[in-house]
């Protein structure tokens, strides 16, 4: 069997090359995505495969990305925006706030569109080109809001967020592009939005998380199976918004102790969203309170030292679930 | 223009008898534009309204009794209640229902000129916007990525002298905001803004000439609102000789007395449209008004298309 | 004694008229907030008081606004900046999370200047003019977050706002401007941020709130007094970033039954905030989960019928309130 | 200018020697501006320079050891290693630290020039923005901003070109990007931007004109980046030929062989400078190198200024 090893990076390009292959109506543009291939290289030769017509460069104007791809969404296309990084869609928040999320209950009629946000740090790319901003996109009413953790669930999630009916921001993170690798065959298994992954079993923990955290969050859980017998699992959300409220319950049945994980600041981040969700639906089934670790409430700062500071990671998950389990 | 004039009439009295939930927004004086890009565009079209162009909704077809459910909040009416007064469109007609942020629909209406393009149609846009409005990054943005792709749109800046309570002089300092066609590779062209017949003629010239050779025309208007920015304001900031000035210049009247001049209308037929708008309002008034309010249990559908 | 009764509005312009008396490095501008007074008449009068350089009109360039007020404040003012209304606010998110917001860190100085943003809903203004954004303003690492609800805070608040060296969001409860009143003397108390005030004490539960929902959950506690003799305790934020840990963690202690409640959408709300760190921080104070009551996902709706339904008043509260209580 | 390129020149020694965190972003080929902005302006002015502007900070004094310390991530450099590379500023010498987001700081350094004439200081500003940036909605905001107020800032495109991959026929359609002043009132000037010495002059005569008589100007200048967007990049979609012009024009040659040709230079003061700036660089690097990274105890120290 041919299952060659993909990257995430490699995963979404899958993605997106099949859902352009299949769907004339989708297009994809943003700065630097033609001949260049991207900043990351992602298109890299989708416009000698697709045109250019289907795939250009833009000027950069976030908002006139945002903006246009809302007018073609309306018109039948599926377009593709490609953020060069997730920090620079703050330019153009009105367009997916109050202009996309609110099409479809003003219009009664669908807008199927997706905004692609390279984000996340450790690669020292500083305040500006590091932000973790799911929550701001999370609290947008009519948007969905994907993030995936692994090359073949990024693939499956391109394809099915791109045939959504809605607005969706795609989150990549920029850490995973050539950091994991998996076993994928070609063919894209269809994936739904909204389903978390249960990433390992477990019984005396579950860390809830997403992203760069999950390789962490998997990490840390086997070194603590290793060395102190402890079983924890890790739940991957995938999608963000709408996100999987059985599979959090479930987990917390099973675990009794909850950690929330990621990379993004604290106060106001996506994890106080799923630290109150357990809070306020599964009280009864916590051995402890639920707890977040996340970056403090600081802008991603560049130097090696202080990231790796700012950044949760294998090391620091691993203490707290220690903490935890044994509260 | 005349039913729009008629309606927001209206709208007004409703208003200030207490009978309009929200603000009154009116395009009184501006009636021109909205009438003519109607007039001017083909069928396969878009269009992106601003708050004062109500007679462009009636003139890409929209009907006065769903202009009333819009207003008042009605379930039948196109947004069901869930967005008020001139905030609706109906995409049939290829009007796109604005969002209240300034600009923000000039890249949508570009974007879905794009997509007809791309399908083959050989579709042209109009995009208004204020005073004011030029003054947002969006417009910016929008016209600057409208010339990149040569994209058949014409930007019509409707300049009515104010922004809200703010004078031209604090919200500019170009001679005219055409001149900021130059800026974008664009031609850049100035209209009398109360003329229907002559700014529907200019449209439908240069949306041909767009048409066929695809590329973007900024066409600033000079025009006036005869009332305040909405009808909670007395718009005392505003001079009185100004007003006078176009008010000697109201659009339905220039319209009516070149057409009556050239022999197109009669009196008789005057009175007749007039009296057809005035009874097309009250009964799409008392239609509306009778229909019940939404049902609260339909809060939260639609605000997500089902997979 | 003269204590007359003032307005929330009249609260926060005897707060803004203060600070600019005082202060000669406090500019105002915003649109339309000259000659004509804002859109809510609030500044009426202080261009002709402090003159045109001190108090002026902004073409409608949010962006520029927020960033302008940056350069001055890096240069030795005090800068206000009026939104019309803070949904505007969404166009220039990149000048205060990006710009305002990293500036102290990357700068080592001070940035003293205050957005004010007019929010909220329930007179009819429909998606554009009534979003409550102050989650997305509270996940901005650098800046502070303050949303007062009575005539009396609203005044000591804005000079406190004005006065601090941080980038402060200033929200204003539209709904309350007209529709609160209170007795308050001449003297401004001095008020710091970051202090929550316990509007009535209670023992059976504790509602934590802001803006207008202070008032309905009084009206809410007061009935229930009343009608089923419970006591609760209604908590009012006023900040929200950096908000007030030692007043949630005693309240919860007082009460152990917490209600978090704000005007509006669920997920991400700050309202996530405060639950999560009730779970993490009071987790063996709670007799019963940490409930949230907010309005739905979804735009706010302008239909009288709908808009009812989306925000929370005090009715929902109390329902809200008997069954945390009798869970 | 001169110890501006010697600077990045080590830097992409660092960079290719896998010595530098991060990316490694140069104004090779464009130091004139910077360089020419920084002669013109006064001790009062202020400057928001992008990435390209290493000349400017050098030109208003920033150290080459700060610089250093300031890429090497370094606590005691300009942002204590809170922010990598050309993001950083000096605001004791007038140069606001730039955000990424392009655009972002025009209106920043117009505010700045409000605040020091509030003040009573009759400063200037020089606000710097690429090709690309100029599409930005915030850049139109920022100029129509200052020209409403006549706040004295030089808005200067450096055009050279290409944003990152993208030429300009994909960034905008005016025949001139300097077309724009006259959208806002401004004059819009164009000049050679590899000319260090009739840009000074010309920034110069321009700074002394609207310290007088306080308005914006936006000038155009005419460059090229001789290497890629940063180290990554090979650059490889822009056409030799065009490199080979502009390497022709040099601005470090160019400024050398008119010095010398008008006798103010000899080749042994060339010589020295270059000896000079060598010798300095390398001494900064290593007392750079040296220093201990930050500590990870400080990180959060500073988001916030203390009540
Ligand atoms: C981005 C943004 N900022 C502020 C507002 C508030 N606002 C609504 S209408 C208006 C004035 C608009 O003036 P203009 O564009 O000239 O249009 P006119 O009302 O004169 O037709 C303002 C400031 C807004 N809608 N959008
Ligand atoms: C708002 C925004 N969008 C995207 C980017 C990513 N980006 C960084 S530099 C750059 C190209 C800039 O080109 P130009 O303005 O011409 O400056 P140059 O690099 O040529 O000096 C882009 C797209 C950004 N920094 N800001
Ligand atoms: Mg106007
Ligand atoms: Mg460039």
């Amino acid at each position: 069997m041919n299952r060659p090893e993909i990257t995430y990076l490699e995963g979404i390009r899958q993605g997106l090359l099949h859902v352009m292959r299949e769907h004339p109506e989708v297009v994809l543009f943003g700065e630097d995505v033609g001949p260049f291939g991207g900043a990351f290289k992602m298109t890299l030769g989708f416009q000698e495969e697709f045109g250019e017509r289907r795939v250009f460069d833009t000027p950069i104007a976030e908002s006139a990305m945002i903006g246009a791809a809302i007018g073609m969404a309306s018109q039948g296309l599926k377009p593709i925006v490609e953020l060069q990084f997730a920090d620079f869609g703050t330019t153009a928040i009105h367009q997916l706030l109050n202009n996309a999320g609110t099409f479809r209950y003003r219009n009664n009629r669908s807008l199927p569109m997706t905004i692609r946000a390279p984000c996340g740090g450790g690669f020292g790319g500083g305040p500006f080109h590091s932000e973790e901003l799911e929550a701001m996109f999370c609290m947008m009413p009519g948007i969905k809001v994907v993030y995936p953790a692994f090359p073949s669930d990024a693939r499956s999630l391109m394809v099915s967020s791109v045939l959504d009916a809605n607005p969706v921001v795609f989150l990549e993170n920029k850490y995973l592009y050539r950091h994991v690798k998996e076993l994928a065959g070609p063919r894209i298994a269809p994936l739904p939005l909204g389903v978390a992954r249960v990433c390992r079993p477990g019984t005396d923990a579950v860390v809830l998380t997403y992203g760069a955290m999950v390789h962490e969050a998997i990490r840390a859980a086997e070194k603590i199976e290793q060395e102190a017998e402890y079983s924890v699992m890790v739940v991957d959300m995938r999608t963000l918004k709408p996100y999987d409220t059985d599979t959090i319950i479930a987990a917390t049945a099973a675990a009794n102790r909850v950690l929330v994980v990621h990379e993004g600041c604290r106060t106001c981040g996506f994890g106080a969203e799923l630290a109150a969700l357990v809070a306020e639906q599964a009280f009864h089934l916590l051995d402890a309170p639920v707890r977040r670790l996340t970056a403090p409430d600081c802008p991603v700062p560049f130097a090696p030292e202080l990231e790796r500071a700012f950044r949760p990671d294998a090391e620091a998950i691993e203490s707290a679930l220690l903490e935890l389990i044994e509260y | 223009m005349v039913l729009a004039r008629i309606i927001e009439e209206r709208m007004i009295r409703l208003y200030h008898q207490g009978k309009i939930y929200g603000g009154v927004y009116t395009g009184n004086g501006q009636e021109a534009s909205g009438a003519a890009a109607a007039a001017a565009g083909a069928p396969q079209d878009l269009f992106a309204p601003c708050i004062r162009n109500l007679s462009l909704h009636v003139g890409r077809g929209e009907t006065t009794l769903n202009i009333f459910r819009q207003w008042l909040a009605k379930p039948k009416g196109p947004t069901a209640g869930r967005d008020g007064n001139i905030h609706y469109g109906n995409l049939n007609n290829g009007v796109f229902a604005m969002i209240s942020h300034l600009g923000a629909m000039l890249p949508v209406v570009t974007g879905g000129v794009m997509a007809k393009r791309y399908q083959g149609i050989d579709a042209v846009g109009f995009g208004f916007i204020g005073d004011g409005g030029a003054s947002t990054g969006d417009f910016h943005e929008a016209l600057n990525f409208a010339a990149v792709y040569d994209v058949p749109v014409i930007f019509v800046i409707e300049n009515n002298h104010y922004a809200y309570s703010t004078p031209s002089r604090l919200q500019y300092r170009c001679q005219r905001l055409a001149d900021r066609a130059v800026g974008y590779g664009m031609e850049g062209l100035t209209a009398d803004g109360n003329d229907a017949l002559a700014l529907a003629a200019l449209f439908r010239e240069v949306a041909d000439s767009i048409r066929a050779k695809p590329r973007p025309v900024l066409i600033e208007i000079d025009t006036m609102r005869m009332r305040g920015h909405g009808e909670h304001d007395d718009f005392s900031y505003v001079p009185r000789e100004l007003l006078d000035t176009y008010r000697a210049r109201d659009p339905i009247e220039t319209c009516r007395r070149t057409m009556r001049e050239a022999g197109w209308l009669t009196d008789d037929d005057w009175a007749t449209v007039q009296a057809q708008a005035r009874a097309d309002v009250e009964e799409a008034c008392r239609v509306a008004m009778a229909e019940p309010g939404p049902d609260p249990a339909t809060l939260t559908e639609g605000v997500y298309e089902p997979a």
